[in-house]
């Protein structure tokens, strides 16, 4: 057996918990360093994961398996495939570019960076099993650290948030563990292997049943509307870097278990649910741009965003074709980046202005013209603009649902204009206009905090630029699927 | 004749006078005192089982002497329970003792 | 009637009426007493079972120690104001308490009447000790160690709960 | 195959300025004149290099509209989107390639000196860059997709030129508006491309030309034609998608005579003229194009004669002007709009440096305070002069030759009532543009103010600009063999006969202009405030715009803002509202249930027998009734 990559990049954090244990609190350099150490061997592996990834061949690669508990048939698996892959990376990346973006977090740094990174751990690990148990219990790794995380070191309203957080998604994981058990029981064929089961044929009455707890269960983490308001709040409350992980990597995990476990299992059920998804999903995307434009806390205009972009998410999803889930995935992965380097961004000025009322801003652009820049690109990232990977998404998530829902599509298409406004309402009030005095004292962004702006910039423009290298990964990861289950079939029943 | 089901009506009949004392009596000895009934009821019926059902086998009386073992246990825990309440309340009343709710 | 049979309705007249006084006696230290009442019938039950060794720990552990254990716990936490016949009252649920449990007999003696056990007529050795301590001390040797160890963590326990806490603070 | 560097090295026209504007970006940013002349020199290899295609394509005539060359890299290949990157070579992309660069060029050498001793000098220039690349990837686009991704780009740039002086409010809010209403476009424009490359799976011209000359479903030809119009609007600035044009005046002055005049606002017009085909396949389309484009060039001309802003005036001049462009291409003459573009794009771009030159000598902009800057500013005032002639349409200056084959087109296709209108644009036209000139550059001084003639690199971009304008309609007018018309057409080419009674008629009418604007600003035989007074409710009406951008600022303060003011609303209190609710009743189940822990040990111990006997008899049931 060769090196094993994927358990390297799973077990990189936990050691890196281990290492932190053992440091004295008042060392916080050294933990940092460590932290930033053990992320960055992640972000190596799954970059060196993600090059070596042979595309002619397909299918999941790096494949670890050990049984684990032989009596359920539950197997510690590992592997990767066009979808999961980049989402590994983006994760990778984002935890590493986080743990620079909370350099100057003094309070109770040890246990700060023990829980995310056993945060960090669970994400990975969702993203990089393929047996549905581990599926769901690395999920739960994830949700518990957020809490604390949350609750201890947010700011604003940090016990609701957290409280509502957990509990949402609490109940969505409960959804979906219904539906897992189910799954597993239905088959009786004594395995959560997400493969074999693909594979088995299931009556369309369980299909649907099952698709429906997934969509809800999912639906929660995604978030898709009705069941969004514990995202923003979170966001809100959360410190730097557990909003750029929160928002960037663990919204992703709702679409990318939608992918993965809904669809694939039950491509019949998920037609039937499809336009009630494609529905709920514009509502998602105007209807959460359009709270986003009413908001008066920075970080909440960038929660609603999130909002409103994970609906491009779900549509992509819900128009069931390659090219749509192709954007939808690599809509993930460039919300993940964008959003992230906002959090990063307004964690920034937050950490030095201590407000982030857009009203107590404006001309910030003088002070620290480095942080308006980055905020720019965000910006016109979030807006889709060419040249920037969001767009390659999002136009290809148009393409591919404009061919099964006109209406809606254009619609959605309409979400671009009023993230344009609300983005550029922004900007202006925050950077643009006279120099304010009162900001005259803050530093621009420099030495390491400059890290993740970089960085995350850097994949913006860079994927932007070249998305084959994104784009064709992932059509490698979907188009055998969809050729297989989907085309066949005929979207709706519902209505 | 003595069959089994004399012995287990007895130990049902014990039983039952050990449950009531417990769920009626009003001293927190006393309802010690009736959970040791309840546990000798249980004896007579595990003895009872191996002089009937299995007398090759003696596990009954095995099991009976794990219980009276378990039952010194429970005396003395329960007693020395009881006394530190005592200490702190002055009273065993069990109605009184109800700061376990909410 | 044989022996065995006198013995028994004897011994069971003497048990459950000892054991109903543990119940209905007011008086705390007579309930105490009526319980080695009972435990000595118990005993007596036992021997009719064929149980010799059983009898004789019944006697020594519940008889002896148990009782007198309980007669101290009664000795320590009773006070002196010559109200001890009121020790041993019954609390708000005499009557709803009564009815639960009778029905509750009811159902066991229905299930036991019911049930159709299959007798074994073979008889039991006359000398249980030997045939105890083998299994005892072979089949049950960890349940026995771990009993052994449970009755040190009773013991200690105990002290600790008990114990006077010198300084509240 | 055609051996010229100009077509071998195409790839490198748009890469170098990318090179230039990264180098400024990360490197020059300290070193002023050094990021000056790298972006300098970027331009003189792209405008070295247009010159070479546009050479190449005169002297060789293999390449025609008709036999373009491409070349293109796939860029994405996924299942069900497969795109490219390339460049599609004809005569029109040659024409277009030499306005911008050529453009560009001179306008980067008049900023080295307009914006002197400006803080962001380095960062003006990198915008610039960043500017012309974008543009010229734009002008190359052999595939729609890639024309939406540089048209985007170019709205990005000129987001951040506008914005350049972004301590102002006013120019903050400019860039926003801008974007926002480009982006409004920009959203019909992306559903006709995806509609089309649904309908006919690519977003090649060439195949796309073959799929729609073939295809005879009107309906769809279109809707899809109306949706990609609405593109142009935008960024054309055509009515009622105008708004953000004169706001973006706001930017550095040379930044309006380069995007806000001659090339960026140009492109919705030549992304008509490239997707030609399209238009043309559908009548209707090609009306609402026509009448679109004719009623923007007379709605922008009737508020351009009140207005004081020596920029803004400019501003609607180009609204008029590109609404004359659109308009020729929606008659059906490819040829005239392209032609008008070029002209145009020459002396709109010097009059706006000669604006650019005034205002940074005076440091104002308000037309009423200047007066007799002509004596202090030679070399500025004559060109401004030329300029005006131009855009009047006085023989023999370049306008007029375009000009006169927009009208004769029309007449001739018979757009009667758009030929009056063009007609009417073109007095009024003449009369804002000499009432501009005569109030600014004649008569007395109106205000205190001390001029100076610009330095050298300012200048020289003006004489040559003003030379081109004179002599630049030379290509296309009628009586030149092979002019641009046999170069730049849809079809065939051709040849409008040249009608000397129209070309006389619109003469008069710009000279009518001219006169009446002479009478009232330098005779002063008419009094204006007298007019304006007398037709005050019109006046106002029309000084202020037609009241648009308070419609659309009232519109979106009180639908769009109360809207989303609503929506949180119910976010906060409905959609929140209702899992707070949730998780009220669990509390108050909670809070109300727990009575039923009274704490006393009997109580429990009696519930839980009790309950025992009740299971068991619930499950005894059927034993008890059955057999044993």
């Amino acid at each position: 057996m060769s090196f094993p990559i994927l358990s390297s990049i799973l077990l990189a954090p936990v050691l890196g918990v281990l290492i932190i244990l053992f440091i004295p609190e008042k060392e916080d350099k050294i933990i940092k360093i460590v932290a930033a150490i053990a992320t960055g061997i992640t972000v190596l592996l799954s970059l060196y994961a993600f090059v070596n990834y042979d595309q002619s061949v397909g299918g999941i690669q790096f494949v670890e398996q050990i049984p684990w508990i032989d009596e359920l048939g539950v197997v510690y698996a590992l592997g990767v495939d066009g979808i999961s892959l980049p989402l590994v990376l983006l994760t990778a990346i984002v935890i590493f570019t986080g743990v620079f973006a909370s350099w100057d977090m003094e309070k109770r740094a040890k246990e700060f960076f023990v829980f995310l990174l056993a945060l960090v751990a669970g994400v990975f690990g969702v993203f990089l099993t393929t047996d549905l148990f581990f599926f769901y219990l690395f999920f739960e790794v994830a949700v518990i650290p957020m809490y604390i995380l949350i609750g201890v070191w947010g700011s604003t309203n940090k016990e609701y948030a957290a409280m509502k957080l957990t509990l949402y998604l609490l109940v969505g994981s409960a959804f979906a563990l219904i539906a897992v058990i189910g799954v597993y029981l239905y088959t009786g064929l004594n395995t959560f292997d997400i493969q074999t089961l693909t594979q088995y044929t299931y009556d369309v009455g369980f299909q649907k049943f099952a698709f429906f707890l997934l969509m809800i269960g999912f639906g929660f983490l995604v978030p898709m509307w009705p069941l969004h308001t514990w995202s923003p709040d979170g966001h809100v409350a959360a410190p730097t870097a557990v909003s750029m992980l929160h928002a960037g990597v663990l919204m992703k995990l709702g679409g990318y278990g939608l992918v993965r476990v809904g669809i694939f299992l039950f491509p019949e059920g998920a037609k039937f649910w499809a336009p009630l998804i494609a529905v709920l999903c514009i509502v998602n995307v105007v209807y959460g741009a359009m709270v986003a434009m009413a908001q008066k806390d920075l970080k909440f205009v960038i929660g609603y965003s999130s909002v409103s972009h994970m609906g491009y998410v779900l549509l992509g999803i819900a128009a069931l074709n390659t090219l749509s889930i192709n954007g939808a995935v690599a809509q993930m992965f460039a919300h993940g980046i964008m959003t992230a380097l906002f959090f990063a961004l307004v964690g920034n000025v937050y950490n030095k202005a201590h407000t982030r009322m857009i009203a107590d801003f404006g001309g910030l652009a003088h002070q620290m013209p480095r942080v308006a820049t980055g905020f720019v690109i965000a910006g016109l990232a979030s807006l889709g603009l060419p040249g920037l990977v969001n767009f390659v998404a999002e136009f290809s998530i148009f393409v591919g649902a404009f061919r099964v829902y006109q209406v809606l599509a254009i619609l959605a298409i309409s979400g671009i204009v009023i993230t344009a406004v609300y983005v550029l309402r922004v900007v202006q009030k925050v950077f643009f206009g006279p120099r304010n005095p009162r900001w005259d004292e803050l530093q621009d962004a420099k030495g390491i905090e400059l890290v993740p702006i970089v960085i995350l910039c850097g994949v913006l423009i860079f994927l932007g630029f070249f998305p084959s290298f994104l784009m064709e990964l992932i059509n490698n990861g979907v188009d055998p699927f969809v050729q297989e289950y989907l085309s066949t079939l005929k979207i709706g029943g519902m209505f | 004749m003595i069959t089994l089901n004399h012995y287990l009506l007895l130990s049902a009949i014990l039983f039952c006078i050990g449950l009531y004392g417990a769920l009626s009596k009003r001293n927190a000895v006393a309802i010690l005192i009736c959970i040791e009934l309840m546990l000798n009821a249980v004896n007579i019926n595990l003895v009872a089982f191996t002089k009937f059902l299995t007398p090759e086998v003696l596990t009954g009386q095995i099991f009976a002497i794990f219980v009276i073992v378990v039952a010194a246990c429970e005396v003395a825990v329960g007693l020395a329970i009881v006394i530190a309440i005592y200490r702190d309340r002055s009273s065993v009343v069990v109605e009184n003792l109800d700061w376990l709710k909410w | 009637m044989d022996y065995q049979v006198i013995a028994f309705w004897l011994l069971s007249f003497i048990t459950l009426g000892s054991a109903l006084s543990v119940v209905f006696f007011t008086n705390i230290v007579h309930s105490a007493l009526a319980l080695i009442v009972t435990f000595l019938g118990i005993a007596g039950i036992y021997l009719t079972l064929h149980a010799d060794f059983l009898a004789a720990v019944q006697v020594l552990v519940y008889a002896g120690a148990i009782s007198i254990l309980i007669v101290f716990g009664i000795m320590l936490i009773t006070r002196g104001d010559g109200k001890m016949a009121e020790t041993n009252l019954f609390g708000k649920y005499k009557y709803t308490a009564a009815i639960v449990v009778t029905t509750l007999f009811g159902v066991i003696s229905y299930f036991i009447i019911r049930t159709p056990w299959s007798i074994e007529t073979a008889a039991l050795s006359e000398n249980t000790i030997g045939d105890l301590a083998e299994i005892l001390l072979a089949d049950y040797v960890i349940p026995f160690e771990l009993a052994a160890i449970l009755l040190t963590v009773a013991m200690v326990g105990a002290i600790v709960i008990a114990r006077e806490v010198k300084n509240p603070k | 195959m055609i051996e010229s560097i100009g077509l071998n090295y195409i790839w490198l026209v748009p890469l170098a300025p990318l090179v230039a504007f990264i180098l400024i970006t990360f490197l020059f940013k300290r070193f002023k004149m050094l990021s000056a002349l790298t972006a300098i020199f970027s331009m003189v290899i792209s405008f070295w290099l247009s010159l070479d295609i546009v050479k190449t394509i005169l002297t060789d005539h293999s390449i025609t509209m008709n036999s373009p060359l491409e070349k293109a890299v796939p860029w994405l290949n996924m299942n069900g989107l497969f795109i490219e990157m390339g460049a599609l070579i004809d005569p029109l992309t040659a024409g277009m390639l030499f306005v911008v660069t050529f453009i560009s060029l001179l306008v980067m050498v008049y900023s080295v000196g307009y914006m002197h001793g400006d803080p962001g000098f380095s960062r003006f220039f990198s915008y610039l860059a960043l500017f012309v690349f974008s543009m010229l990837g734009l002008v190359i686009a052999n595939n729609y997709f890639q024309m939406f991704v540089f048209w985007e780009l170019v709205g990005l740039s000129s987001y951040l030129l506008i914005g350049f002086y972004f301590y102002k409010d006013s120019a903050a809010q400019a860039n926003k508006k801008a974007f926002i209403t480009n982006r409004v476009a920009d959203f019909g424009f992306m559903i006709g491309i995806i509609i089309l490359y649904l309908y006919f799976g690519t977003f090649n011209f060439a195949e796309l030309a073959k799929g729609i000359s073939s295809s005879s479903d009107l309906a769809f030809l279109t809707l899809a034609g109306i949706l990609v119009f609405i593109g142009p609007i935008g960024k054309s600035g055509q009515f009622p998608l105008h708004v953000w044009l004169p706001d973006a005046m706001e930017g550095p002055t040379p930044v309006s005579a380069l995007i806000h005049a001659a090339t960026m606002v140009a492109a919705g017009v030549y992304l008509l003229a490239r997707g030609f085909i399209l238009f043309a396949s559908s009548t209707t389309a090609m009306t609402v194009v026509a009448y679109l484009g004719g009623w923007t060039a007379l709605f922008a001309a009737t508020i351009a004669i009140t207005q004081r802003d020596f920029k803004r005036i400019l501003a609607f001049s180009t609204l008029s002007q590109l609404g004359y462009m659109v308009m020729a291409i929606g008659v059906g003459s490819l040829t005239a709009g392209m032609f008008h573009l070029t002209t145009h794009a020459f002396f709109k771009a010097l009059m706006f440096l000669c604006a650019g030159s005034v205002i940074h000598a005076l440091h104002k902009q308000d037309i009423f305070e200047m007066g007799g800057v002509f004596k202090e500013m030679k070399i500025t005032g004559t060109c401004m002069v030329i300029g005006g002639l131009a855009i009047a349409g006085i023989p023999p200056f370049a306008g007029f030759w375009s000009k006169d084959e927009i009208l004769l087109v029309a007449k001739e296709n018979g757009y009667t009532l758009l030929y009056v209108l063009a007609a009417v644009t073109a007095f009024l036209t003449a009369f804002y543009m000499f009432r501009l000139i005569f109030l600014a550059f004649f008569g007395e001084k109106r205000s205190d103010y001390h001029a100076h003639e610009s330095p050298w690199t300012m200048t020289v971009p003006l004489m040559i600009l003003a030379v081109f304008s004179i002599f630049g309609g030379f290509i296309g007018a009628p009586f030149v063999e092979h002019g641009f018309a046999s170069y730049v057409y849809f079809g065939e080419p051709h040849h409008p006969k040249p009608d000397i009674m129209l070309m006389g008629s619109s003469t008069l009418i710009a000279l009518a202009g001219i006169f009446l604007a002479w009478l009232v600003y330098i005779k002063k035989a008419i009094s204006a405030e007298k007019i304006a007074n007398q037709f005050a409710p019109i006046y106002k009406f029309l000084y202020n715009k037609w009241y648009i951008d308070e419609l659309y600022q009232w519109f979106f303060d009180k639908i769009v803002l109360g809207l989303s003011a609503l929506l949180n609303w119910c976010d906060r209190y409905i959609v929140d509202g209702i899992a707070h609710s949730i998780a009220w009743m669990t509390r108050t189940i909670g809070a109300k249930g727990r009575y039923v822990h009274t704490g006393s040990l009997q109580t429990y111990g009696l519930v839980i027998f009790a309950a025992v006997v009740v299971i068991v008899l619930f499950l005894a049931g059927p034993v008890v009734g059955g057999v044993q």
